[in-house]
């Protein structure tokens, strides 16, 4: 729609602003990617300014989370910048989650600061032992008397780095439930390390940390759902960015790059595999639209189909990235890698892509 | 994607259904399982265009000044869509969808008076003259020649993988009307009668044993100038017209959903667990997701369709994505049936009293001759290799 | 070795005698085809003469089972001429079984007028409720007195439309035997079907078909081990002949076949094509060696990997051969077609590409 | 392939074995295993390459004349099998297997004795100008000129993708020394010194943050015609032999077998399941059997080699199916490792004290490094694209 239209254009120009990676500018970037928290503080207010962290939050938040598309055009747009800030793993997780299951003082306290900027939170739900079911949860609450703690380890949680507070997925006796925890409350210890595409992940040791609750988000495992759900559409939303940058960057290349006498892109292996892409990509939007356009009941099961179908097209447009920019194209020093390399973490949002195929499966 | 359709979009959708359910009568359903290729025999075909045409739905790929239906590209959709999960016979397309609109858009009226309505009623069958024994891929190099006389030309030469040329009354052809331009411009499109001494037709067996294309051989056979569409040396445009035609304005992803939904449970129904292991669960997903986001990649083509845009080099993705898609779900069907899909069947048709009783199941029986037979895909209509290099020079600019 | 060249060259000569498919002459596979039994009875006789039949057996027998690789190299060479006798299923599996697994009485009334062409033997053992799975036997013998019957029903009984014996495996206390079955043994009923090569295998319903003491094999389900691994090795070797002959046919094809000006073998696109093909020629031929050079200990294994390797390759190239030949390569006409039919009941010897490579995965 | 070792072969890899075991020292098999490249640091390498030395088995790739051991294919099959089971640094393969060989076969006595040697006791360090900004896979464009004046060539132009330059004593490079006759013919093999004001060095990050290429500059740069290696405008024979000694004469396979072994481990290790799930067991179970293959393959052009026949374009093939397996191998550990894998650590070297503490295992901390890094196989060295078309035209006649 025009709206939508709109809000994209809005969101490039913000992102833009930034130092267009579309544009082969990595300054921003590799600036960004150079911090402790792996990404620019300016460039998140920005975000924040803009209204792009609320988008996936409900109207009474300032969000849109009805018009679903938006988000994902928006998501798009974050791809195709490269944009180094956390706005997946920030705004859209943690900001839909707390949309959909935190408490009206939570969204108050916490909720609201983050969607201007003043507040990083991040979900600290995965463990290793889990691998990628979202319903094994070691760590646990334990009660004595009224003092309630918390005792675990997490790991992957995104953007962890730069969180004030983490919202902490813990087994209780009615069954998992979700706990924002301060990052500098006692017991926790945080273990920032980085990821293939710069940003700072953590993991973190939880000993005796208390909680009361108040810190307890009201929905339950039931919410994380929903949270997959979005989360999905929107790593797929944001892959597919990626992917056309890549696409776009390669098409000009070898219509330039001169070989044996003429530009490579003459060579009729290289327009093959040129045509190749071409046909994931067209496939790969086609997916995200689906996942745009499919209605409530059917879209957990079109979100995880969308996302295993993207990541692994925009995978294969982005290794034959690599291999048509010759040596170029391993470098540190083009799109082509860090594309590659965001590609990598996107594609495991909320499980790899067995994992995202056998969900599809099964809510068939 | 029932999720995109309006009130009246459904209730179109219902329409369709019902009218399936009162008309397609099961042994026209047998006839079109029992068909191992997408071009069905006459005696099962026909009927059901009759009755399509009784309905007036026939035409719903011509423009309405020729008996077409107007159909949003939504509702030639669903009405595929439908056809496909009822089993009808698949239509065949050299009159309906190949010839008829290029006679619709470049015919004279008397050409139109002439041939269109024989079309709809099935009086004249058609047949496709476009490959020969050294043009394949490479039209441009086709070496029929028609050399005027009169009101009539003298058309030598041969035609090669000519569909049902053993049942067609009418070729629609290309030949050579001027040896001494460059390839293209010396070409004209001329539609000829079969039934004369000139034309002779030999049967090419497929692996599979179907008896499907001919090889035409043109002695001296006569075309008449005013059954010549468009002008002389005007045929290579038509020809791409008729191309693009044939790849675009349809949908090929409600008939692949339909098998790949079919394919799930003919695995259930396998012993020895092919339904639960991941191998075949997450090939068969993948194919799922492939189709699911063809189907919205036609829905997105058949929007610019409907804006008046003509179907173009982006209908070269679609040939390249299905022809693929079918042959892997061939593939797949075969693995699920273990040594079932092994069997292959000499008897024709595979429908009515003379099939013989299949090994397993019905759709044991059909895997390897569709198998076989849709080899084809990435060959006919353009090959693969010709699709990707249409893709890599007009869409990429390659 | 020499001993093995000489040998191969013999086989070569002796197939050829029966039309030299690898030279493009179908005349003698149409017309084996067109018969009730789907192969030619003089050419069965003479492949009996040259000895062909004999090697899968032990020197006792005039075989030579201990050369594994002239087996390979013999079974290579049948593969390469696309011969319709079922060497593979009655000289090599029915044979090796009656071999290894034979009573004295048994080799001499059934295994020695086999070799010689006098009877044809056909192993009935797969079951349709067994799917792969080689140990599940529904079929099962039942005494009553001192009267055995076989009741059940078999499937996919290689070259058994012309079988004058089945090996039935049938279960009984002892566990999984194999009973000699004559075919017009009352309660036998035999139903002939064409499968995709032009061979006719059959299904069995057995009723109550009566069976003495003589009739068991003195091994049971565990010899059945070493005819699959033979069976396996040989097929690997067949499909190594036929992928051979294929590649060389699409090859000469391409540097002949004419398009846009230029023989077609001098596009990029078909000559990356073409190396694609040989690389996986040349991997193919090395699994059929190691599945030759292995020792007995390891030889099951190597002989299932093989199997797989060889059976995806070879199927890869038939492909390729098809699509390279463009139209026709679809029809009846060339060797194209009937080696692609021939690869793709090949491939089943034993189990399909998965359950090779879930015996090689176990076994290693 | 143990299945065809006779009692000395059987022997003789005993005796690598316990050579391995006295000799190499357990920060060194750290230092390989916390390399996430083809090229280990001098730090590492050279140390293991004297000891190598020093047992007499280094220059295993040489000509007896010149130090080498004489082993058969067999051998150096056994010895390079032995070294990827223990972890031993890869040797360098600038000057032992690349520039050595070529001085070995092309080079004067006097050049032979002025460096060979100092190659084995690593005196010497060299890397390899062959690339430059605008001829990569087409060398035969390059534009560094080298003007004869005197007893010296002055050269001027620049190289690019110039593996351990920034280590370098010595270049062999290929430079344009007659401008005027066709391209391939104008090209000379030169030894230059990289300690000259003339070489300009600058670094290129890789994608996982490794500093191993380079680009560098040649302004008046000089080398004497000493050092000339054969004649003038016979560089491209010998850099075509120099490639294919780059690509054949050694063994992929035993390294890929081990990775996969390594990988099954990796993956019984992980909890939820992956290592029982039939997409993963398959998969691996395929590379498995293409490593096996290409075990056989190489050994089978082992024994060509033996019989005395160069290399030849045979090695493309191994070449191709060893780099693609390889970036194979490297996703499926990815994917093996889940949210593990995802890590890559800034630091390096990823061994010793300076390496950072991995997360969930040291295989996890290696794996994205060694994807990224390994993304070269399929480029460097001729890319897959090249290697086809040689198998193409030179194999195949096409």
């Amino acid at each position: 729609s025009e709206d939508q239209a709109m809000l994209k254009a809005a969101v490039e120009r913000c992102v833009a602003a930034g130092g267009d990676a579309g544009a082969g500018d990595l300054g921003h970037r590799r600036a960004a990617r150079a911090t402790a928290a792996g990404f620019s503080a300016a460039s998140w207010a920005r975000l924040a300014e803009s209204g792009v962290l609320a988008m996936p939050v409900s109207a009474a938040h300032g969000g849109m989370a009805d018009d679903r598309m938006a988000l994902l055009l928006a998501m798009e747009a974050v791809g195709r910048a490269l944009v180094p800030e956390p706005v997946l793993d920030v705004a859209v997780i943690a900001g839909t989650l707390l949309d959909v299951a935190g408490s009206p003082a939570q969204q108050e306290t916490v909720l609201v600061p983050m969607l201007v900027g003043r507040l990083m939170v991040s979900l600290a739900h995965a463990e290793r032992a889990a691998r990628f079911d979202l319903g094994h949860v070691e760590t646990s609450l334990s009660q004595r008397g009224n003092v309630m703690t918390i005792d675990g380890a997490k790991t992957a949680v995104m953007a962890g780095g730069a969180a004030d507070r983490f919202i902490v997925s813990a087994r209780c006796n009615a069954g998992i439930c979700f706990w924002l925890v301060r990052a500098d409350a006692p017991g926790v210890e945080r273990r920032s390390y980085r990821l293939a595409d710069g940003s700072v992940a953590a993991e973190l040791m939880l000993r005796g940390v208390t909680v009361t609750h108040a810190d307890r988000l009201a929905g339950g495992l039931d919410s994380l759902d929903r949270v997959v759900a979005v989360a999905r559409a929107a790593a797929a939303a944001e892959m597919l960015g990626v992917m056309t940058l890549l696409f776009d960057a390669t098409l000009d290349y070898v219509k330039t790059r001169v070989q044996f006498g003429k530009p490579i892109g003459s060579f009729q292996v290289i327009q093959h595999r040129m045509a190749d892409a071409y046909v994931l990509v067209e496939q790969a939007r086609s997916q995200v639209v689906r996942a745009g356009l499919a209605p409530s009941a059917d879209f957990p099961r079109a979100a995880a189909g969308a996302k295993a179908f993207v990541a692994e097209a925009a995978l294969s447009v982005a290794h034959t990235a690599v291999q048509l920019h010759g040596g170029m194209g391993i470098t540190d020093e083009l799109v082509i890698g860090h594309g590659l390399k965001r590609l990598r973490v996107l594609a495991l949002t909320f499980g790899d892509v067995a994992a995202a195929i056998d969900d599809y499966r099964r809510a068939a | 994607m029932d999720m995109t359709l309006t009130a009246a979009e459904l209730a179109f959708r219902d329409d369709v259904r019902g009218f399936l359910a009162a008309s397609l009568p099961q042994h026209l359903r047998d006839g079109a399982r029992g068909t191992p290729s997408v071009f069905v025999e006459p005696d099962i075909g026909l009927e059901w265009q009759r009755a399509l045409h009784a309905k007036g739905w026939l035409a719903y790929q011509w423009p309405t000044d020729c008996g077409g239906t107007g159909w949003t590209p939504v509702q030639r959709y669903l009405f595929e869509k439908e056809c496909a999960l009822a089993d009808a016979p698949a239509l065949s397309v050299l009159g309906l969808k190949l010839v008829g609109p290029v006679i619709a858009r470049f015919g004279t009226p008397e050409q139109k008076a002439r041939f269109l309505d024989r079309i709809l009623t099935a009086e004249d069958l058609w047949c496709q003259g476009y490959s020969e024994p050294g043009a394949g891929s490479d039209l441009a190099s086709l070496k029929t020649r028609a050399v005027r006389d009169g009101d009539r030309y003298i058309v030598n030469g041969g035609k090669i993988w000519t569909t049902h040329a053993h049942y067609a009354d009418w070729m629609f052809c290309l030949a050579r009307t001027d040896p001494d331009v460059k390839p293209q411009a010396g070409i004209s499109f001329l539609l000829l009668n079969m039934r004369q001494p000139g034309v002779t037709v030999r049967p090419i067996i497929g692996m599979a044993g179907d008896h499907e294309v001919n090889q035409v051989f043109l002695d001296d056979a006569v075309a008449l100038v005013e059954n010549r569409i468009g002008d002389e040396g005007q045929g290579w445009t038509i020809a791409k017209y008729l191309l693009e035609n044939e790849r675009g304005g349809s949908c090929t992803a409600p008939s692949l959903l339909v098998r790949i939904e079919r394919l799930g449970a003919l695995a259930a129904a396998q012993s020895g667990g092919v339904a639960e292991d991941a191998g075949f669960t997450r090939r068969l997903a993948r194919l799922q997701m492939e189709a699911e986001a063809l189907e919205l990649t036609e829905l997105r083509l058949l929007g610019e369709l409907a804006q008046g845009r003509p179907p173009g080099p982006q209908t070269s993705l679609i040939k390249l994505v299905a022809s693929t898609m079918m042959q892997q779900i061939d593939e797949l069907t075969l693995d699920v049936l273990g040594n079932d899909g092994l069997q292959l069947a000499g008897e024709r048709p595979l429908y009515g009293n003379e099939c013989p009783e299949p090994i397993g199941s019905k759709a044991a029986q059909m895997a390897m001759p569709t198998y076989l037979n849709n080899r084809a895909w990435t060959i006919f209509g353009g090959s693969n290799e010709v699709q990707k290099t249409i893709i890599a020079r007009t869409v990429l600019g390659l």
